[in-house]
């Protein structure tokens, strides 16, 4: 009935030869979980783009110094609020880095530095904006880490232990940060900071110390969640210590949670370091954060818009890449997508 | 098969395992189950979902503490106060496989430290080339192979990882497995792969299982003996052709004839008994009989009265009280 | 919105015919703290009081004190000891009352009265009122007697004052009266309101030029000409509209869509207006800012240190470049176009610039202080306000002193303004950066600052000449020597002892419409008197 | 529901307790006085000013004072203006925070809900990226960024806008919309991720294959168990008002709350700090009970079990 | 002669994932006979879900693709028609039933709104009328007091009474084809009976023609006249019931009758089907069993088998009914008649 019968070979209808392993046999390569991640996190356009903004900027909050001779604090009155300029870019008209300020005057003419370049220009103590923008960002990053950081140390003691204990433990802890919950953190953080000495130690202390409840929650979550996994009571019937079941099966399966939780509490301590710098409550001069930056620029956006335009961009790369990042990270180690 | 002097490998008296849910209200998923398991059989626990299946395999292993009761194994009490020590060489003898294929092993370990787990623990390996020794025998031993072993769980089958899942409890020598479900959660054709494995294991090995599933044409086809549970309590415990042709609590006739047999010629002449309604809720259970809700035979003594747990004929044993000569004689005296 | 616009314009258009409602738009960086007039003790409520209110004297556009509520001249008594005002009988309360003898008493033992506790009950010591100091005094047994206060009630019209010293020792005494602390309150409706007087607009009255007609906390108010005012003709403005902005950039936007006549602006909107003459301006005020040096710290006991962090900076580059409004650099303490002398020259006139050295002069003294010290480096900290401006004025003088002192490293530590000022009480820093403004129209209100022991000498700074110096002036009835005295003090603090080291003497840049006329600032007290501005 | 609701009434008044404490022991740790012009007082004076405002007495005595006059509704005067009562300074300035307050959460989440379930719906299409982008730019990008860059290009540039001050409706629009921002790109990232969420669910294809239309299966059957969850955000995001009033208020010259927050807390006045600190953890909290309660009302499932319960 | 009232002829269907082309279904010959119930039985993944699911038009519009064939509906060809005129089949015509009791229903959305829904969009019912049959749907299948229950919300129902719900739900219009998506899998055997039964008497009432999607061949033998054995995205072997339990022609119809345990058989050894279903991203040339099946031949790994009828109603695609095949005889644990 069918055309390809009679080309059919007799031969082909003996019985196949297979080795009894065919069946079980794995044709894809061996990954492991973290590879997984790693192949979806890459196929995430936004993710990768976020980090490799980020990347770009830590390298350049470290390498963005050196490129200029100045210091970051070194002023000349003589040179001071000019507009970038930057060799080359300069002649492209629209970009505006011809350092003609937007009255319309040539700035580096007037003030005698026709041979000077401030790629970012300089502030109203004639610092190199350059500079200060990455040593700015430095501070900045300096603080999310530290505050994601004690944050998770923190956070996950907290919630690994209430989680892990249960019972009685569990809901003491819980009822505390019930209460704690229905503090206002930003609050908290602005009264700290009225006694605490201002600087980067006092504002990172500051912030730490309400903002673990989230970690702490999502850490208990996880763990309670974890507690009652196959493969954790499987480990429990094989004698498993607590040691044991907290190192090889609860850690690596909450690791994930909490690199995606972190991420989110990078850009957010970012942004309160700038909040708090904008109500005056930040980083002491003359060491600058990006918030401190944007505060000081935020004065003069109408005349000197480069001193707020750097530091605000790179305020927004920061948070839109840790954002970016943090989702593609959440998509690629929530075991949810994963089939 | 000879019931009578057979070793007793585990004897679980009176069990209960009460969980505190909420203000004030207690779940009972066990209350008050005996039954013995002897050496080298496969006890099968078949029930509806939520009956205690799990429960009581768990409280036995000591996963969870048990509210009352207690579980001897070789004439040793396992429950009550141990030393570490003791707990564990209670576990190298004791083990679990689980129900489901896909949370029942850690996704960020590779199958060799999933199944040297026990190897580990236990310190039965002298040196790594011994553990991968064993690790490789036991992937061997449930049909996997060597290359296999550095691979993480993700990459394999349901069925594939029910037999990891087996090769770890074996690694550390066990008497006795409780089975939870092993194979509710894979295909009709991988059930068959996982089932085979378990008894071929069993007679290679002399080992004794407690097989829970809600399946009850495999439990008859694996299990020795069958205990039928219904909200907590073993309402029926015979062995299993005994059970299947002459059930005698109303529960297990019922829970038989609801099984769809393979067999259409059969299907169409099949009396069907069908229950009404919904297992009722553990927390708030119907006094006395837990069944009289459903049951078609309930009479009013059902209410008021717990039925006796008795052997109605050798090695048959129901909770029901149509089988309480006491009650019937009585009833006929009245 | 449109609706309140339109309103606006209905009112101009029906008040027209002849003159148009003359309005201005003004703005404040903050609430009205006190309406009270006794409590006032801060630029925005001294300014409100000095509009809304009226004393014996207001001081004209020279600053000079002019009869306003008095009727005429003291008769004095006693040789001068005794002062007798005659009130103007004109003058009335906006509810139609007049203004009593008895509300001047009133009010003045409510200020030194110790449930009022206002901040200026000072001022009263200051202008020597007979018993002053002994009411407020919690360990004299006069303490809070306030019926000793040397003022009385002659008849309804007539106040007699007496005073604890010559009043010829105090050339300023008519000005310090023109401080609102001196005004009157109407008795009668001040115990009616108890404790909502002065709350809200219409639980106080009036007796200045202006009314306030509405207040709206933490928003604004408006200003009204006064109908019963009794010099009424010559206010020219009908309604003064104020708002509260304390951020910069909404001002600067504001008047520039017009909404705002008048604003002060920092350095960077300098450069932006400083070429439009016809709007802006800048106005000198009195107020001198200056470096303590905390003698407690040892180096900074040491006087050349001292003076090579006076002389180690460029105080032009400061007032020229960073604060770009008007500020003039400082080699002084005690203010230029102040207060003239009895010969009717300015104090600075004889004093001039002090200690006018350069970075290679710092250098020199750096070099031998630190040889006497026996140091090569010296780490000091520099305490400071946490404003913009200040921090950046901060960062520039660390920058250049570190730049021409080598050896010395300068961290600066801001702190908001109260902790600032008890870090200084408690002479907890090493430098700070402070300022003064006058509380009275005369060189003492500065040069009394730093004598040994003295509640503002927070620097432990002792010279026993300078102490004698000050001490012989405040009693000198011959105006020539005292003024002379007080110059000489001046030298010894700055260019013997360099006890401080003077940064600049405060001026404001402002933008104003170019149609508001006759605006004038006080030196002290209300920083305007709206009476005399017009709108064209 | 009662008892659910009692329970955090008492979990409020622990914690209000608890922010009450800590915030006045705080004020005590703060250098400086609350007095204006220091600089000019005596010892004498400040000691007649400290007695006036109960400042001489023992920390513990002054504690249970406030705690006590706490209880009875009173929350002390200001020392910076002439003793005005703090409640009414509270009361009045309440309004303004608000109305901006409310304004910015409707706006907010209308037009977040709008790009959530846009991109929801166009998912994977550049409809989707471009309202994620918005998103991530919403919250990244400072709120007072925008507020100056809508002040300077709407108000003055364009003029289409007042600048600043509170006088009507249409003062409202750039502070409202600048606060919105965020509230916006947070309701919109939620909305998007559980509209997905809804969509994938098993019950979206039962109302599918009924028959109905596309268009009534989004509206009846995801939108709305999607915005369950999105009420959630609405505790943080209303917090996040709070914060965003602070800024927004002083660019605006908005005479709310937080503006005059922020003025207290340059002037040290102790009372005002402690009763916006009260009055903002005491909102917060309701506002968490709010969502908490309403929560249950608008998912039955909770309704129902809490009903039992 | 029936009429049939659904045919699927060579339907093939595509998900296009990231890792490429997913070919779920391929080259799918069915049809269903007005009142009959078809069963379609077969392992996971195996594609039962997405035929159903392409018959009803409910596959996701974007990731897939009905790449061929056609889908009859009464002469109509389902795959053609538009959005809205698929809306008027959906739910009227032909409903569906899912195998998740306890998902398929809105959560905050009550009862008796969700049964209301399609009435009152295909059957134009006023509010009162569509709750007055709503009532009677809940009656018929068996829930008490239906006045009251109907402004319950799902989760206030057990598993079992919400398939109920559900399938009150699929019959609210009288569809002329029920498609029943494993319906029982996620239920206890006590309830599934009460299901079942329910169905049964149903059909018998309403006439309604079901197809019966299930792996599990209990269910099969219970409540279908006829079977489809898919594997692999292709339909292996077709037949009545009787035909496929007691003369089955496919070696994998072979391997799952034998898995299964018999209650009343002594067998001890099961007979297990090896290894895993084919990677459909990337399905086999030939026979997608090849590589499971105990008998398989070269031409099967290559040659994709042709469909020979059995009977007139018995159609299997195994290259063993080739004449030049070996012949082959089943295992004795897959007859089940054998048994008997
Ligand atoms: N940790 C626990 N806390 C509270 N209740 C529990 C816990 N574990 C089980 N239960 C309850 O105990 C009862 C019995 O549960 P169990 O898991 O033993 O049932 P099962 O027979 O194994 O059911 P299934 O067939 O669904 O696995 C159920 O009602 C369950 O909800
Ligand atoms: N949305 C989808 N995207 C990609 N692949 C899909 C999708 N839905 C189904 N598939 C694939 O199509 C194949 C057939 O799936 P289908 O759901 O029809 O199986 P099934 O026979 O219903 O199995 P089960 O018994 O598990 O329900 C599977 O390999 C599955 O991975
Ligand atoms: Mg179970
Ligand atoms: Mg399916």
């Amino acid at each position: 009935m069918s055309m390809h019968e009679k080309q059919l070979n007799n031969d082909l209808f003996q019985p196949a030869v297979r080795s009894s392993d065919d069946a079980e046999k794995i044709t894809k390569e061996s990954t492991s979980f973290w590879q997984d991640a790693r192949r979806r996190l890459f196929e995430n356009k936004g993710a990768v783009a976020g980090l490799i903004i980020i990347v770009a900027i830590l390298l350049l909050a470290f390498l963005g110094p050196l490129f200029s001779h100045n210091g970051f604090d070194d002023q000349d009155t003589s040179r001071t609020n000019l507009p970038p300029r930057i060799p080359v870019l300069e002649n492209v008209g629209f970009l505006g880095l011809d350092g003609v300020d937007i009255r319309g005057v040539d700035q580096y003419k007037m003030k005698n530095q026709k041979d000077n370049y401030y790629w970012f220009g300089t502030d109203a103590l004639g610092r190199d904006q350059f500079v200060r923008v990455w040593k700015g960002t430095q501070i900045s990053l300096y603080i999310a880490f530290l505050a994601a950081a004690i944050d998770m140390i923190i956070g996950v003691a907290y919630g690994a232990i209430s989680g892990y204990y249960g019972g009685k433990t569990d809901n003491i802890m819980q009822r505390i940060i019930e209460i704690l919950i229905g503090i206002p953190n930003l609050i908290v953080v602005i009264l700290l900071i009225l006694i605490l000495d201002p600087g980067i130690i006092s504002i990172t202390f500051a912030m730490v110390i309400t903002g673990w409840t989230t970690m702490a929650r999502i850490v208990r979550g996880q763990i309670l969640k974890l507690k009652n996994q196959e493969f954790v009571l499987a480990s429990l019937t094989l004698g498993a210590k607590s040691s044991r079941i907290v190192t090889k099966h609860m850690f690596p399966n909450i690791l994930g949670s909490i690199i995606i939780t972190s991420m989110f509490t990078i850009p957010s301590a970012i942004f309160t370091e700038a909040f708090l710098s904008f109500i005056g409550l930040g980083i002491s001069p003359p060491t600058a954060s990006l918030g401190s930056l944007v505060n000081e620029g935020f004065k003069s956006l109408q005349i000197y818009p480069h001193l707020v335009l750097y530091p605000a961009v790179i305020i927004s790369l920061i948070m839109i890449s840790f954002n970016l990042l943090g989702d593609g990270l959440r998509d690629a180690l929530d075991p949810k997508m994963r089939k | 098969m000879a019931v009578v002097e057979r070793e007793k490998l585990l004897e679980v008296k009176n069990l209960k395992k009460h969980f505190n849910v909420g203000k004030n209200a207690v779940l009972k998923a066990v209350d008050n189950v005996s039954f013995d398991i002897y050496k080298g059989e496969t006890l099968g626990l078949v029930g509806e979902s939520g009956c205690g299946k799990s429960t009581t395999g768990r409280t036995i292993i000591r996963l969870y503490e048990a509210t009352g009761g207690n579980v001897t194994f070789e004439g040793e009490d396992v429950h009550g106060k141990k030393s570490r020590k003791e707990l564990k060489s209670f576990n190298r003898r004791m083990q679990m496989i689980f129900q489901d294929p896909y949370a029942s092993l850690n996704p960020r370990m590779t199958i060799k430290d999933i199944i040297a787990e026990g190897i580990d623990i236990h310190g039965l390996a002298k040196n790594d080339k011994e553990r991968m020794e064993r690790v490789y025998e036991l992937l061997e031993t449930v049909g996997l192979n060597r290359a296999h072993a550095s691979r993480y769980p993700h990459e394999f089958s349901g069925g594939q990882r029910q037999r990891i899942g087996i090769a770890r409890a074996l690694a550390v020598d066990p008497d006795f497995i409780i089975a939870d479900e092993p194979i509710s959660a894979l295909d009709v054709s991988i059930q068959a792969q996982v089932v085979n494995l378990m008894m071929k294991l069993q007679k290679e090995r002399g080992l004794t299982y407690l097989f829970i599933a809600h399946d009850l044409s495999m439990v008859k086809h694996i299990s020795d003996r069958v205990g039928v549970m219904y909200l907590g309590n073993i309402v029926e415990l015979a062995a299993s052709d005994e059970l299947y042709e002459e059930p005698l609590h109303p529960y297990t006739q019922a829970l038989l004839s609801a099984i769809p047999v393979p067999d259409p010629e059969m299907e169409r002449s099949r009396e069907r008994i069908i229950l009404e309604g919904d297992l009722p809720s553990p927390i708030s259970p119907p006094s006395g009989c837990r069944f009289r809700t459903r049951c078609p035979h309930a009479m009013d003594v059902c209410a008021s009265k717990d039925p006796k747990w008795m052997e109605a004929r050798e090695g048959h044993w129901v909770a029901c009280h149509l089988y309480d000569n006491e009650l019937n004689t009585e009833n006929k005296q009245q | 919105s449109g609706k309140k616009e339109e309103k606006a314009n209905g009112n101009t258009s029906s008040n027209g015919g002849g003159s148009k409602e003359k309005v201005l738009n003004l703005m404040e960086t903050s609430e009205i703290p006190y309406l009270d007039n006794i409590m006032a003790d801060d630029q925005v409520s001294l300014n409100l009081a000095n509009n809304v209110y009226e004393g014996l004297y207001t001081l004209n556009e020279k600053d000079e004190p002019v009869l306003s509520g008095a009727a005429e001249e003291p008769e004095e008594k006693d040789g001068g000891k005794t002062w007798v005002f005659k009130l103007r009988d004109d003058a009335v309360w906006s509810n139609g009352d007049p203004v009593t003898a008895n509300d001047y008493v009133f009010a003045w033992r409510k200020a030194v009265s110790k449930d009022t506790a206002t901040q200026y009950s000072f001022i009263y010591q200051v202008a020597g009122i007979l018993n002053a100091d002994k009411i407020l005094n919690p360990e004299d047994p006069m303490y809070n007697k306030t019926d000793k206060l040397g003022i009385k009630a002659i008849d309804e019209h007539t106040i007699e004052v007496k005073f604890a010293g010559p009043t010829s020792a105090k050339p300023y005494l008519k000005a310090v009266l023109s401080f609102p602390t001196f005004y009157p309150q109407p008795e009668k409706f001040v115990k009616e309101q108890g404790k909502q007087f002065a709350l809200e607009a219409d639980k106080a009255l009036y007796n200045g030029p202006f009314a306030l007609t509405k207040w709206e906390h933490e928003k604004g108010w408006v200003l009204e000409k006064n109908d019963k005012y009794w010099d009424k003709k010559n206010v020219k403005v009908d309604k003064i509209n104020v708002n509260i902005l304390k951020d910069e950039a909404t001002r600067i936007n504001l008047f520039e869509t017009g909404k705002l006549d008048r604003t002060s602006i920092s350095a960077e909107y300098v450069d932006q207006y400083k070429d439009k003459k016809d709007i802006f301006s800048t106005v000198p005020e009195s107020s001198v800012f200056f470096l303590r040096m905390n003698q407690k710290n040892k180096a900074l006991a040491n006087k050349n240190i001292r003076h090579a962090l006076d002389m180690g900076w460029d105080k032009k580059q400061l007032t020229d470049v960073l604060l770009n409004n008007g500020s003039v650099p400082a080699y002084f303490l005690v203010p230029s176009k102040f207060v003239n002398g009895p010969d009717g020259a300015d104090f600075r006139e004889k004093n001039g610039d002090l200690n006018k050295g350069d970075a290679k002069q710092a250098k020199d003294y750096w070099e031998k202080g630190l040889k006497e010290l026996g140091v090569k480096k010296l780490d000091l900290t520099l305490l400071n306000y946490d404003t913009d401006t200040a921090q950046k004025d901060a960062q520039f003088i660390k920058n250049q002193l570190e730049k021409n002192l080598p050896g010395l490293s300068l961290k600066i530590k801001a702190q908001p303004f109260k902790q600032k000022l008890k870090l200084e009480e408690n002479m907890d820093y090493d430098i700070s950066y402070a300022g003064w403004g006058p509380d009275y129209p005369d060189p003492m209100t500065f040069v009394d600052m730093f004598v040994t022991g003295g509640s503002h000498n927070e620097m432990n700074y002792s010279n026993k000449k300078y102490d004698e110096l000050v001490k012989k002036a405040s009693s000198e009835t011959d105006l020539k020597k005292r003024w002379e005295m007080m110059q000489q003090a001046e030298k010894i603090l700055i260019e013997e002892d360099a006890a401080i080291s003077p940064m600049y003497q405060r001026g404001y840049a402002f933008i104003t419409k170019s149609n508001i006329k006759n605006i004038h600032n006080h030196s002290f007290g209300g920083d305007y008197s709206y009476k005399d501005w017009d709108v064209e | 529901m009662v008892r659910f609701v009692l329970k955090r009434l008492l979990y409020m008044l622990i914690t209000l307790f608890i922010i009450t404490s800590f915030t006045f022991f705080l004020m005590k740790l703060l250098p400086g006085s609350p007095f204006n012009n220091e600089e000019k007082l005596t010892d004498q004076q400040k000691f007649i000013l400290n007695e006036k405002y109960g400042l001489n007495d023992p920390v513990p005595v002054q504690y249970l004072n406030y705690m006590s006059n706490l209880v009875k509704g009173d929350l002390g005067v200001s020392f910076q203006y002439d003793n005005r009562p703090v409640s009414t300074m509270i009361t009045e300035r309440i309004g303004p925070s608000a109305v901006l307050g409310v304004e910015a959460t409707i706006i907010g989440t209308i037009i977040g809900l709008i790009l959530g379930i846009a991109a929801a719906l166009k998912h994977n299409t550049s409809i989707d990226y471009l309202s994620s982008l918005f998103a991530v730019l919403g919250i990244s990008i400072p709120s007072f960024v925008f507020a100056g860059v809508l002040q300077y290009y709407v108000g003055v540039k364009l003029g289409w806008l007042p600048v600043a001050l509170w006088d009507g409706p249409k003062y409202h629009v750039l502070p409202a919309l600048s606060l919105s921002v965020f509230v916006i790109a947070t309701v919109a990232r939620f909305m998007r991720t559980e509209m997905l969420e809804v969509l994938g669910q098993d019950y979206i294809t039962t109302a599918k294959s009924k028959g109905l239309s596309n268009l009534v299966v989004i509206w009846k059957h995801t939108i709305r168990n999607a915005m369950i969850p999105v009420v959630t955000i609405l505790g943080p995001l209303a917090i996040n008002l709070i914060t965003g009033t602070l800024i927004i208020e002083k660019i605006f010259a908005v005479p709310g709350l937080g503006f005059q927050f922020v003025s207290s807390i340059q002037l040290n006045d102790y009372p005002v700090i402690m009763a916006t600190t009260i009055f903002y953890s005491v909102c917060f909290i309701i506002v968490i009970l709010i969502v908490d309660i309403l929560y249950g009302v608008i998912d039955p499932r909770i309704r129902v079990a809490g009903g039992k319960g | 002669m029936m009429k049939k009232i659904l045919e699927l002829n060579n339907v093939n269907v595509s998900f296009h994932t990231f890792a490429g082309e997913v070919k779920a279904v391929r080259g799918v010959n069915l049809h269903l006979e007005k009142g009959e119930s078809l069963a379609i039985v077969g392992e996971s993944g195996s594609g039962k879900s997405v035929t159903s699911k392409s018959i009803m038009r409910l596959l996701p519009e974007k990731t897939s693709e009905i790449k061929e064939g056609e889908i009859l509906f009464e002469g109509r060809d389902l795959t053609k028609l538009s959005n809205r005129e698929m809306e008027k089949i959906r739910g009227s015509e032909i409903s569906m039933i899912f195998q998740d009791p306890m998902t398929s229903l809105n959560p905050t959305m009550t009862v008796g709104k969700q049964i209301m829904e399609g009435l009152r969009k295909h059957q134009n019912l006023s509010k009162n009328e569509a709750k007055e049959r709503a009532i009677n749907l809940l009656k018929l299948v068996g829930i008490p007091n239906p006045e009251l229950r109907i402004n319950e919300y799902p989760h206030q129902f057990s598993g079992g009474m919400r398939q109920r719900v559900v399938i009150a739900i699929a019959l609210a219009c009288n569809p002329k084809v029920l498609i029943a998506d494993e319906p029982t899998t996620a239920l206890d055997v006590t309830i599934q009976a009460q299901i079942l039964d329910l169905m049964r008497d149903l059909q018998q009432k309403t006439g309604t023609a079901i197809i019966l999607i299930t792996h599990d061949l209990g269910v099969v033998a219970n409540l279908s006249q006829r079977v489809a054995v898919m594997y692999g995205g292709t339909i292996v072997e077709t037949g009545t019931t009787d035909e496929v339990f007691y003369n089955p022609k496919h070696p994998y119809t072979w391997g799952l009758l034998s898995s299964m345990p018999k209650l009343n058989s002594a067998e001890k050894e099961l007979m297990a089907i090896p290894g895993t279903p084919p990677n459909l991203l990337n399905p086999p040339k030939g026979c997608p069993f090849a590589a499971r099946c105990p008998y398989a031949m070269q031409v099967c790994v290559d040659h994709m088998p042709d469909v020979t009828d059995v009977t007139s109603t018995h159609k299997t695609a195994c290259w063993l009914l080739d004449e030049r095949a070996p012949q082959v005889e089943p295992p004795e644990a897959a007859l089940v008649g054998g048994a008997r």
